[in-house]
């Protein structure tokens, strides 16, 4: 399936080169490496990551554990700020100041790789056909409970309560909403937060007056299920898609980038860490299409495998 | 003077006796509820799964594309984990009841025991998860490894062992071992070869149903931190690992990412009532072929 | 005719003599006979360190909880949001959760449980009783998570499908489904305890021109009430401790509310969603699920031991 | 031989009263056991008819099977007729419940309900649709007084049955079949799990009881029967080999059998 | 009486034997049940002692307590003294194991093990030490023959015990005991489960092994007492009412109640 692994072998250095001559299978001439990796985080990064371990665990190094859980990005930043914490964090929004205060206060030494762009998706009940497109303000108004019926937005629309749903605050998607769309202001105080994404879809599946915010790869799978609103930012309505979320598109507002945290003493100490962050960078975009992310510019991939490959 | 009438207790008594047979058919119902349940919950769960379950399937690795993937890790894991839970629960259990039937003297620590014994059998298993996350995950350190899920759940099912071993060893009749102790047996050579010997069908079947329960264990291992994707077999006791019913929730949370998780699912809890399904037959059967007549 | 028992004496083998020099090694099995007592004491003792290691795990890790939260402020407290910016751990709308789903689940096992008893006890054949009791049991063997399984992917479709008002997720699928997991438990222990009423009183109820019915109602039931009380109350214990069914069909909102058509949380499904992957040691949540396991280890304690007390007092004479 | 026997022998002559059983071709097996054959017996109103026989021979069979009791056991099955007041009662449209209401039962070891003395009592009236506090009263004083246990017990209605001797549970639970008001009380060793002293109490009162029912007693006491019935059966393997006055059957009995056993016991 | 009585009279003679057991002022309870009262007996070697007496008397306490065995219940208390050859048994120091190695023990009901014929005689031999498979073959065959059962199972040694016949495994638990040579063989109404014939078996091998062994046994069949026995102990109410050589006791019994009892029984 992938074609390009075939650059840095070289840094798997001393004790991995015993198991070398046990068996060199034919693809590749990379070192056998063994070990694992921990990967705790962000449930909006666990597809594609977990699509990348996978491609890793079988294609690449058959003898490393790539372990992959997906407790939130919140949680997951707790575990991974600890000792003996985890490898690798993926985060659906960027670290904070007091997540980054607690690594300087343990010493861990974390490196931020960008791996793909989700873009934020507002999604609706199928059998709602009235707000298939609203304004940025009138999402943040309905999600801070400005609007208590459909038809206090549109006198058109239904006169039936809007029952509101999200990730609950585990969630680096819940985060980004809060800061970055609602900049900070309080949710609507009886939006139903959910912990799992699958409960979240079925409940905006199943009910009609439902509308709700998570990753696009949520979507992706569920098109079926939900409806992606349209957003209209000031130069009308645009729909999520594999086009239009980036950095610079049109979704650009509801767009935001996707990380995962690498612990660069584990990466230093664990050559399976460092191989594996080698690859998450190299082929991050390479699957990010297939599990519902946008792919980041391939300058700043490459600029971010150099800085991988610095690490000793 | 009569109170009681006759005749109007005759007149009365057809209501009292149609009310009898209509609440006996209610009864029946009741109990065949269950059971329609139970039927209901099997077709729906084979006809949902069974169509995965393919050699691949049970041998295979994990994978993120539904007809890939296969169970063997968790099949794996869920052994290693009986592994562990066997000896563990046998050494202990099959001990303290030896001790509470046959070596404490009736008083106060016995009953404390005793008493202690039957307040674990109802202790929740996610409080054994969170007991085995604290003691053997953090403070012994062992990680969240086969080892640690397996002593967690061999702590929960301890009670279930204790207590089918100490009736199978009241059943040993009592001038089975007066006939050793008149060969001048002492009490330990009494135990080991006259009373466990008799009790062994006993204390099998117990830690075959106390095994049954911890294969099917889903909360406390939810608590360990099993990871969620994990490919490599474990090869030891050492490993991190996945268990059948932790396959099980994984997918049935996933299935919002890829519909057809749902259906393996279903497939791997076919698998696990298989499973659980022969071991209980064993149990039966023990039961049956090795009840001694004394 | 027995002939040969005194000349067979003479052979070669005196076992007298070799008992009597074996006898050198009884000091080593005398040593056996003191300490295998010692050692199965210690043994037995690990059940009693289990408990200790429960107890303290949970007072150790909760007292740092109500450290930073005050006692009253958990156990009253009506929001808890405890992932928020500024995160609240009220215990109530767990415990309400918690105690919704087991009134459901005991509203379903109570009397399924006891008219299943009824019928295997008093109306069933001996043949019938044989067949469906263990049939019955399977129920008790299948595992939770299977359930859970069940009650999110059939049970809630269905009451959907009648109802549509109700939720995706919702405490009262969940409630069902738990109920009919503890049908077994209750019809079996209750079941038990109507056949250990003796004969004599059902004769006696019969002889006077009572119905079966009657009988069952007016005499059994009551001479069995202990041993069925304490039935009901290992399964309320049992519907308190459930997770995994909870944890699955009835999401995870954390709402204070008696509507059973919406999703509630209960303590075990807290643990499990705050726990989620591993637990992060040190912060206020990672101790906030010890309070609650502690809450919960003291519901089932108190159960527990309510239904010791209720078989050993209520326990009738006849 | 006590005061009462004589009394007996004042009652005995009342031989042309009504039938109110009567038993024909009566057969009954326990899945294969043949556990009564050929009974053919007829039962008298206001009488004492006492059943003997050694163990086994079919007496409790027997009388369970006068309120169809027997039936308790699923293996058994009947061929023959019954007619109690003329009706056929083995026909499985009978109503047993019916039957039972009329035919009150009282057995070997004295079994109370573990509830109240007056519970006890009023269990078969309200059963029967009798709600009225004030008849119940009524009913549990009546029964009690009828069973000469009125004045041991009425300080203690409330109390729990199983606070009573052996000997007044016993009387408890004739109070509590006296209280349907039955026709016929059918007994099953009465006295046999009870203390010489409390025999004799309720020797006593079945004596007053007849004057108003109709008693079947099964006793394998040869001098508590001759005490006590007007009619004596001796059952021997499932056959009835002698009925008759009970005066004739322990002075002058037909039947070798008879003697044999009779003569036996009271050796 | 059987030819073997006469048997019996030729060895009665013998009470000038060694006395193997000895009790002074035994006295024994269970917790507040005061079982055996102030026990004086000299038991003779090589011959068979029989103890009678009502049920409930005490015969069963009493040999359990020669073999210490009674201990198994965890309130009895003893006072008083037991000697065996000559040294006390009852001295909390004296090892019950060596004791009951040397004084073996057959039970009322037969209580085989649930093991092959050959696993249950070589249960004793090995638990003391002995392993070699030659010795053992040896004991086995030796043991079977000594209770005259060889014949029988030789070809089925390694069948389970269960499958013999009451009698047959009776007679395995006496191999059993014999296995280990003890020199007493205590036996708690060893035919009372028995069928006559079975009985009769056992009772020819008790005359055989008292050439080899002193034997007590407890007996509630007074002509078996009789038949086999050279010195009889009559228990009543945990006391001995008489001891005496079998004639004496069954011809001339000083005690009116050793005198009713017996009667009483050959009625
Ligand atoms: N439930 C039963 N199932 C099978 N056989 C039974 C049952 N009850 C009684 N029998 C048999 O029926 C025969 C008559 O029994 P029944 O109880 O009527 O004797 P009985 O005269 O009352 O004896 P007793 O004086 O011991 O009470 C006996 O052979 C008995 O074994
Ligand atoms: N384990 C025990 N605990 C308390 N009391 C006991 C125990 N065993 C026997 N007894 C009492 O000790 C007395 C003697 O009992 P024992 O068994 O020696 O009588 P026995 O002569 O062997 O009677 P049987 O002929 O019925 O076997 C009896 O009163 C009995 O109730
Ligand atoms: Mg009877
Ligand atoms: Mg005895
Ligand atoms: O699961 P999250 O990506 O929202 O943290």
């Amino acid at each position: 399936a992938c074609g390009g692994s075939d650059s840095e072998e070289e840094n798997n250095d001393s004790e991995d080169a015993s198991s070398e001559s046990a068996n060199a299978e034919g693809d590749s001439e990379s070192a056998e490496l063994e070990g694992n990796v921990v990967i705790d985080g962000s449930g909006t990064v666990y597809p594609l990551m977990q699509r990348l371990a996978e491609e890793y665990m079988v294609n690449e190094q058959e003898g490393v554990s790539v372990e992959v859980s997906r407790a939130g990005t919140s949680a997951g930043f707790e575990r991974f700020l600890a000792e003996d914490g985890t490898d690798f964090n993926d985060a659906s929004r960027l670290i904070k100041d007091e997540e980054k205060a607690k690594a300087e206060e343990l010493g861990i030494d974390i490196m931020e790789i960008k791996v793909a762009l989700d873009g934020l998706t507002i999604v609706t009940n199928p059998e709602n056909e009235w707000a298939t497109e609203l304004t940025e303000d009138q999402v943040k108004g309905i999600f801070m409970g400005e609007y208590t019926n459909w038809s206090d937005i549109n006198p058109d629309w239904p006169e039936e309560k809007i029952q509101t749903y999200g990730p609950n605050e585990n969630h680096g998607t819940y985060e980004f909403f809060y800061e970055n769309i609602l900049e900070e202001q309080d949710l609507v105080s009886d939006i139903n937060l959910q912990q799992d994404y699958s409960t979240l879809v079925t409940l905006v599946a199943e009910d009609k007056n439902a509308i709700g915010f998570f990753g696009f790869g949520y979507y992706d799978n569920n098109q079926d299920k939900v409806n992606a609103v349209g957003i209209d930012f000031g130069e009308g309505a645009v729909t999520p898609s594999l086009e239009t979320i980036g950095e610079e598109g049109p979704y650009a507002n509801f767009t935001r980038p996707v990380f995962t945290y690498l612990n660069v003493g584990m990466a230093e100490e664990k050559a399976q860490v460092l191989d594996y962050a080698k690859f998450v960078a190299e082929e991050a975009n390479t699957f990010a299409g297939e599990t519902g992310f946008a792919p980041i510019p391939d300058e700043e991939a490459q600029a971010q495998l150099e800085e991988i490959e610095g690490i000793e | 003077m009569k109170y009681v009438d006759q005749t109007l207790v005759h007149k009365r008594m057809n209501s009292r006796v149609l009310k009898n047979n209509i609440l006996k058919q209610v009864f029946l119902i009741a109990t065949l509820f269950g059971l329609a349940v139970l039927a209901i919950l099997i077709f729906r769960v084979v006809t949902q799964g069974i169509a995965w379950i393919d050699w691949n399937f049970l041998t295979g690795k994990l994978s993120t594309f539904p007809e890939k993937a296969g169970i063997m890790g968790a099949i794996l894991g869920t052994s290693y984990l009986m592994l562990i839970v066997i000896p563990v629960t046998l050494i202990i259990g099959v001990g303290t009841a030896i001790y509470m039937e046959l070596y404490a003297k009736k008083g106060k620590l016995q009953s404390f025991i005793a008493t202690n014994i039957s307040n674990l059998a109802g202790v929740p298993s996610i409080v054994y998860g969170l007991l085995g996350l604290t003691i053997f995950v953090r403070v012994m350190d062992f990680g969240n490894v086969v080892l640690a899920g397996g002593l967690t759940l061999s702590l929960l099912v301890l009670p279930i062992v204790i207590v089918a071993a100490q009736e199978a060893i009241r059943a040993v009749p009592g001038h089975l071992s007066e006939a050793s102790y008149g060969m001048g047996a002492t009490k330990w050579q009494t135990v080991k070869k006259i009373i466990l010997p008799a009790a062994l069908p006993g204390i099998i079947t117990g830690a075959i149903l106390a095994v049954s329960r911890a294969i099917g264990e889903t909360a406390p291992l939810t608590v360990l931190g099993i990871p969620a994707f994990l490919l490599p077999f474990p090869e030891g006791i050492f490993d991190t690992f996945t268990a059948l019913p932790m396959q099980i929730y994984y997918w049935t949370l996933d299935a919002s990412l890829v519909d057809e998780y749902a259906y393996l699912a279903a497939a791997t809890i076919i698998v696990l009532l298989v499973l659980l399904f022969i071991l209980n037959a064993i149990a039966v059967i023990i039961r049956n072929k090795f009840q001694q007549r004394y | 005719m027995t002939t040969n028992s005194g000349s067979e004496k003479k052979s070669a083998v005196n076992v007298r003599e070799m008992i009597a020099e074996k006898k050198r090694k009884r000091n080593f099995s005398a040593l056996t006979e003191k300490i295998i007592p010692i050692l199965l004491l210690i043994i037995a003792s690990i059940s009693i360190l289990t408990t200790v290691g429960i107890i303290y795990t949970l007072l150790s890790e909760a007292f740092e909880f109500f450290k930073r939260i005050p006692i009253w402020e958990f156990i009253s407290g009506t929001v808890l949001k405890p992932l928020s910016q500024e995160p609240e751990f009220g215990l109530l709308p767990l415990l309400n959760g918690t105690i919704i789903s087991s009134v459901i689940a005991m509203l379903v096992a109570g009397p399924i449980g006891i008219m299943s008893a009824v019928y295997l006890s008093e109306y069933a054949s001996e043949k019938v009783r044989k067949t469906l009791k263990p049939l019955l049991e399977i129920l008790a063997g299948i595992p939770t998570i299977v359930y859970g399984f069940f009650a999110f992917t059939f049970v809630t479709p269905v009451i959907r499908a009648v109802f549509p008002a109700v939720e995706a997720t919702n405490i009262l699928s969940p409630g069902l489904v738990m109920g009919v997991m503890i049908i077994p438990m209750i019809a079996s222990l209750s079941e038990d305890a109507m056949t250990s009423v003796p004969n004599s009183m059902r004769e006696g109820a019969l002889a006077l021109g009572a119905t079966k019915l009657e009988t069952t109602f007016k005499v059994v039931i009551p001479a069995a009430l202990s041993g069925i009380i304490s039935s009901f109350v290992l399964g309320i214990s049992r519907a308190i401790g459930e997770t995994m069914i909870v944890t699955i069909a009835s999401g995870s909102s954390k709402n204070f509310t008696f509507d059973i058509t919406q999703s509630m949380q209960t303590m075990t499904a807290y643990i499990v969603e705050v726990s989620g992957g591993e637990a992060p040691a040190g912060s206020t949540i990672y101790y906030s699920l010890y309070a609650v396991a502690l809450t919960l280890f003291v519901f089932t304690l108190i159960m527990n031991l309510l239904a010791r007390y209720v078989s050993r007092k209520f326990r009738e004479e006849y | 031989m006590t005061t009462l026997t004589e009394d007996k022998h004042a009652y005995s002559g009342s031989t042309n009263n009504r039938v109110v059983y009567d038993t024909k071709d009566l057969n009954l097996w326990y899945g294969q056991t043949h556990a009564l054959k050929d009974i053919n017996l007829s039962i008298y109103e206001k009488e004492v008819t006492a059943i003997i026989g050694p163990s086994g021979c079919g007496k409790s069979t027997f009388i369970k099977t006068l309120n169809r009791m027997v039936e308790l056991v699923p293996t058994v099955s009947t061929s023959g007729t019954i007619t109690y007041n003329d009706k056929s009662i083995l026909d499985k449209t009978f109503k047993v419940e019916d039957l039972r209401t009329q035919v009150g039962m009282v057995f070997q070891k004295p079994n109370p309900f573990p509830k109240s003395i007056y519970d006890n009592i009023t269990y078969g009236p309200k059963i029967h649709g009798i709600r009225s506090k004030k008849v119940l009263d009524e009913i549990v004083e009546r029964s009690l007084r009828g069973a000469s246990i009125w004045d041991e017990v009425k300080d203690r209605l409330k109390e729990n049955a199983y606070g009573l001797s052996g000997g007044q549970q016993q009387r408890l639970c004739i109070a509590r079949c006296l209280a349907i008001e039955p026709e016929v009380i059918l007994m099953d060793e009465p006295t046999s799990a009870l203390d010489p002293k409390s025999t004799l109490r309720i020797e006593e009162l079945v004596q007053e009881l007849k004057k108003e029912y109709s008693i079947i007693i099964v006793t394998h006491n040869m001098q508590q029967a001759a005490r006590i019935s007007d009619k004596t059966a001796f059952f021997l393997n499932g056959e009835v080999v002698e009925y008759d006055k009970t005066d004739t059957i322990f002075t002058t009995p037909s039947d070798n059998r008879t003697e044999d056993y009779i003569s036996g016991r009271f050796g």
